[in-house]
């Protein structure tokens, strides 16, 4: 792996919330073939991070470098009215891909929900829904995954295939950063931990002024 | 003890099988009936009805006119009922009813609209003048796509029934409201314009094929609403045994 | 029961500019119409102007009226097990009207006389608009709470309820007619009033039974 | 336990959806004390049974009973504009009962959110959220609980909170019934298992019978 | 990006009465205008009466423009690590004013017979509809882009597009009313084309920002 540039970067990043930071600063590099757990209490920072890293969040100090991610957040970014292969093939289009209808049912064989290829995604289970977007990862030419909290609503056989998933993403060489609360079954992961501060207080204090914010409004 | 056979009497009028197999007539007399007196009206009406001393020949639109404004009220307003109805007694017949009215009722509200204007034409010399029949009719018009694009808008069969069942019951309470309110404002504003706000006094053999054409469009309606009523009941219990005995019936004649 | 009123105004006060709103958009619009059509801006069609205008400003609002509330799951909570679902939805229905009717009719006769109504009309609109108002929130209520399940209902819901407003927008226009050719309001004042009641009375029912529909839908 | 009434007995009941019957019938009566748990795979039709019985979902077949219940589904019921504390007048307010400033902040403390008593619900993280939605339970005077995957976005200790309440709750006389995947810590537990049908063509037909909606009314 | 305006279409066809909506809309809020001022139904204030109600009727389309991708994460997909989200928002765009401008554009010459304008007009009606409508879709599409993260946007975005507009809705209408008249239209085309020109320049960029914003209010 020696000469070959990291996917991402956090060099003593902290986001930022009201003007106060997070979590204490984390630095870590990110290369082809790493999966990182991405773990801390309830609070703690782990959405807030992936959206920076995704760009959807900008207040931030520190820095953070990286190729284009993609990012599955709490929302899961399929449209309600269409089927699963609209979805898809609207999502490559983002990618400027053309769709390819094979791949397609390949990829919803692979998570189980080909028998709702043909099915509005509001008329979906949650955890239907979840996996139609897993399958939604299997197309993507992006080789950096940012997932937040993945497992919501997946029954244990799903759950077994995402593992699978993320998995065989990383030996084609992509990397996977993955905020969740339980453990996912991987053998080779690293552990990103956000430690809260300990009070309030001791966040970097930009602007001070405005500490007593976060509680009132 | 008594309530629940009312209960189960109103099961048995609600269910959709009985009134298909209490309606396999119905339809015949209702058709029959349509064809002869619309026939007959419209020959009457049109060729031997004389012409009008003031308008000629274009007063004979009024045959197709009447009948169609009056009959897109009652349909609505059998909607309504129906409406009421689906909603207490949660009856699945009541929206096969509202199913079967709601596009025939658009239809003739376009009639009744499209005839008026021409009408409107010879007579006001424009097609439109905001009169309080007009103006209702068209409020009408308006009621009747609304229940459509809530139709449209719901995908699930029984909650599909039951949105335009209240929604239909609301507008029905509302229509008579509307309708004097027109009225009402019609008077306040407009020039009473001929043949509307009062009735033209017609000698009799003007209005007797009127009358018939009157109660021909409402046996062409009670046909329509039946004949739609049966096949949208033949789909929905597409599954059932009974549909499936009826079917062979049928073919082995 | 204290507690949902409560509610209500918090969010009410919380959603910035909720209460100001309306107004904003009542005057915005009005001004763009005597800008557009400048020779409009006569006495005897003010009114009616006004009017619709009103009209069209509490469709806007009626949009947002339950949308928030079943996107959350609260109307859930507010239906499930709840020992008073309707006086839950009786108090959204009069916060709403508050928020958009009364308020309105609040800044009616200014705006009229922004249209050019004579100044002696002013009682009549607010008059006309208090009595009026509450028939669109309790009529538009039962429209917004069966068109909020949908992706796109605001303009399902003009078409539900927009022909239900024309009584009210009829006598309402009329009564400051009345009032400026110096005529008796009372029968306007009747009719509008009865228009309310009987909205008064089908609203609520009819309501919570187009929120529990639009429930089923999810 | 002989004698008393069960607090929710379910009876040959399948729940439908566009006309067909989602899992094979299911028959339980759930007692005071007892903590079910329902089981089955995703598109099982667990949410879609709890709906059911809070009333949310009139399309069924079979019949139910049961007494008011307190329901948590996927949609958590707190408006975002609102505080907590806010929150909580507005849900005591349904049940008729005044609010008591104590309990609320009790609660709160319970779940460990106290800090977020005076912020905006939709400024706090999903699980802060999920939080204060388990804080709103305990304020409530129903006895029946019905839960659909309570453990979505909850940290290891939240997990634990729940998992006492939800005891606690039984052994105060209340039930509990509750959609999960990932098994609770909770030693004494019934489970209740929604069977998928083998093929969509086994779902009952759904004939002229309406003997659904005799309870539901 | 053939996927991306298959999407719109999809949708656009999906969400039931999408389409015809407007239309009806903008048909039942004539029709309330006359109802309610029967006497301005004169040919001189008839053009600016109906661009008003143009104007109100895209407001009332606008609010729903980018919520419902908003809500279900669709924005967000659109804009992290996609190659080309400058054009996706010009597709939405695009099929926005497809679904609205357009239609309106369309209907516009029976809505000017309907309030009375003479059938002379009616070219010009259509021409003025279909230069000055897409400077409504992309300035909206502006204001729609900041207040999709707000609870209750609808006003506020009437507040902030409505200004906005007011350069369309004069020239609109003069374009209209020169007709009536007889005189050259020529002017009054041009600014459209150069207002709607403006617009597109920059509504892209603008809305992209925007939704950028919105997307961190979470
Ligand atoms: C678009 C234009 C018009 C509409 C929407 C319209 C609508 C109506 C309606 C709703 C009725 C009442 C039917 C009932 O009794 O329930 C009616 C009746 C009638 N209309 Fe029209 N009308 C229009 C134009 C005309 C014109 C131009 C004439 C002839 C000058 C006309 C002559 C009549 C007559 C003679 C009746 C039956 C007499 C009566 O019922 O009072 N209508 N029309
Ligand atoms: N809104 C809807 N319209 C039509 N069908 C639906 C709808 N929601 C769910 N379904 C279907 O109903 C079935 C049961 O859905 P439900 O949400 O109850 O499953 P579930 O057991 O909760 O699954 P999960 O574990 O993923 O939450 C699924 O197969 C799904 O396809
Ligand atoms: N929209 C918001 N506005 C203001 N503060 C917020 C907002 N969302 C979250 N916060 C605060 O930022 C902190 C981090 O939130 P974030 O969602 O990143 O935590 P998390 O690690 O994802 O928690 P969880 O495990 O519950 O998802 C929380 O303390 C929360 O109070
Ligand atoms: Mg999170
Ligand atoms: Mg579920």
């Amino acid at each position: 792996m020696l000469g070959v540039p990291p996917m991402l970067t956090l060099d003593e990043i902290v986001c930022e919330r009201d003007g106060r930071g997070l979590f204490a600063p984390v630095s870590i590099s990110v290369h082809a073939g790493d999966y990182v757990e991405l773990m801390g209490p309830n609070g703690a920072g782990k959405s807030t991070l992936l959206r920076t890293l995704a760009g959807l969040h900008s207040r931030y100090s520190g820095a953070f470098d990286g190729v284009d991610c993609l990012f599955q957040g709490h929302r899961l970014g399929l449209d309600g009215l269409l089927t699963p292969l609209e979805n898809f093939a609207w999502f490559v289009g983002l990618e400027d891909q053309d769709e390819d209808r094979e791949r397609c049912l390949d990829a919803l064989q692979r998570t189980g929900v080909l028998d709702k290829a043909y099915q509005p995604c509001n008329e979906m289970s949650a955890g239907q829904q979840r996996r139609v977007a897993m399958a939604r990862w299997l197309l993507s030419s992006r080789s950096l995954w940012l997932l937040d909290e993945p497992l919501t609503a997946l029954d244990a056989s799903a759950q077994q295939v995402l593992a699978e998933i993320i998995v065989e993403h990383c030996q084609a060489g992509g990397a996977v950063v993955c905020a969740t609360h339980s453990e996912l079954p991987i053998a080779q992961k690293r552990s990103l931990k956000l430690e809260a501060f300990q009070s309030k207080a001791d966040g970097p204090a930009l602007g001070g002024d405005q500490s007593g914010e976060s509680f009132q409004e | 003890m008594l309530s629940t056979s009312l209960k189960r009497l109103w099961h048995k009028l609600g269910s959709p099988r009985w009134f298909f197999a209490l309606t396999e007539n119905w339809v015949k007399a209702a058709g029959l009936s349509a064809l002869v007196l619309l026939l007959w009206g419209a020959v009457w009406g049109l060729g031997f009805a004389p012409a009008d001393y003031q308008q000629g020949n274009s007063f004979r639109i009024m045959y197709v006119h009447v009948p169609a404004a009056m009959l897109a009220q009652s349909l609505y307003i059998a909607m309504g009922v129906a409406g009421f109805i689906g909603l207490v007694w949660r009856m699945k017949l009541t929206d096969v009813a509202i199913s079967a009215c709601l596009p025939l009722g658009m239809v003739i509200t376009a009639l009744a609209l499209f005839s008026g204007s021409v009408w409107g034409r010879p007579t006001w010399g424009s097609w439109w003048e905001w009169d309080g029949r007009t103006v209702s009719t068209l409020v009408l018009f308006f009621l009747y796509v609304g229940i459509y694009a809530l139709r449209e808008a719901i995908a699930d069969q029984d909650l599909r029934a039951r949105a335009s069942a209240l929604v239909a019951m609301v507008g029905t309470i509302n229509i008579p409201i509307i309708k004097y309110s027109v009225e009402w404002w019609n008077t306040l504003h407009q020039p009473a314009s001929f043949g509307l706000t009062q009735k033209p006094a017609m000698p009799s053999e003007m209005w007797l094929p009127l009358l018939v054409m009157v109660l021909g469009f409402y046996a062409f309606a009670a046909f329509i609403v039946l004949v739609r009523m049966r096949t949208e009941i033949l789909n929905r219990e597409m599954g059932a045994r009974w549909v499936r005995d009826w079917i062979q019936v049928r073919s082995e004649r | 029961m204290s507690g949902l009123l409560r509610r209500e105004w918090q969010v009410a006060l919380r959603a910035k500019g909720a209460v100001i709103n309306p107004v904003a958009f009542l005057l915005l619009s009005t001004t763009l119409f005597v800008i557009a059509a400048p020779d409009t801006v006569s006495s005897d069609a003010a009114a009616g102007i006004l009017w619709t205008l009103v009209l069209l400003t509490q469709l806007l609002a009626l949009d947002a009226m339950y949308r928030r509330d079943f996107d959350s799951g609260v109307l859930e909570q507010t239906l499930v097990g709840s020992q008073v679902p309707f006086v839950a939805v009786l108090t959204r229905i009069f916060m709403q009207w508050l928020s958009t009717g009364f308020i309105m009719t609040l800044a009616g006769p200014a705006l009229g006389i922004l249209l050019g109504l004579p100044v002696e009309t002013a009682p009549a609109i607010a008059l006309a608009m208090l009595l009026g108002t509450p028939a669109l929130s309790f009529l538009g209520s039962i429209g917004a709470s069966v068109t909020v399940g949908f992706s796109r209902g605001g303009v399902i819901l003009a078409l539900l309820v927009l022909p239900l407003f024309l009584p009210t927008l009829i006598f309402g226009a009329a009564l400051v007619a009345a009032a400026e050719a110096g005529s008796s309001v009372m029968p306007q004042v009747y009719a509008l009033s009865l228009i309310s009641l009987i909205a008064l009375a089908i609203a609520p029912f009819a309501t919570l039974a187009g929120l529990k529909i639009s429930l089923e839908m999810q």
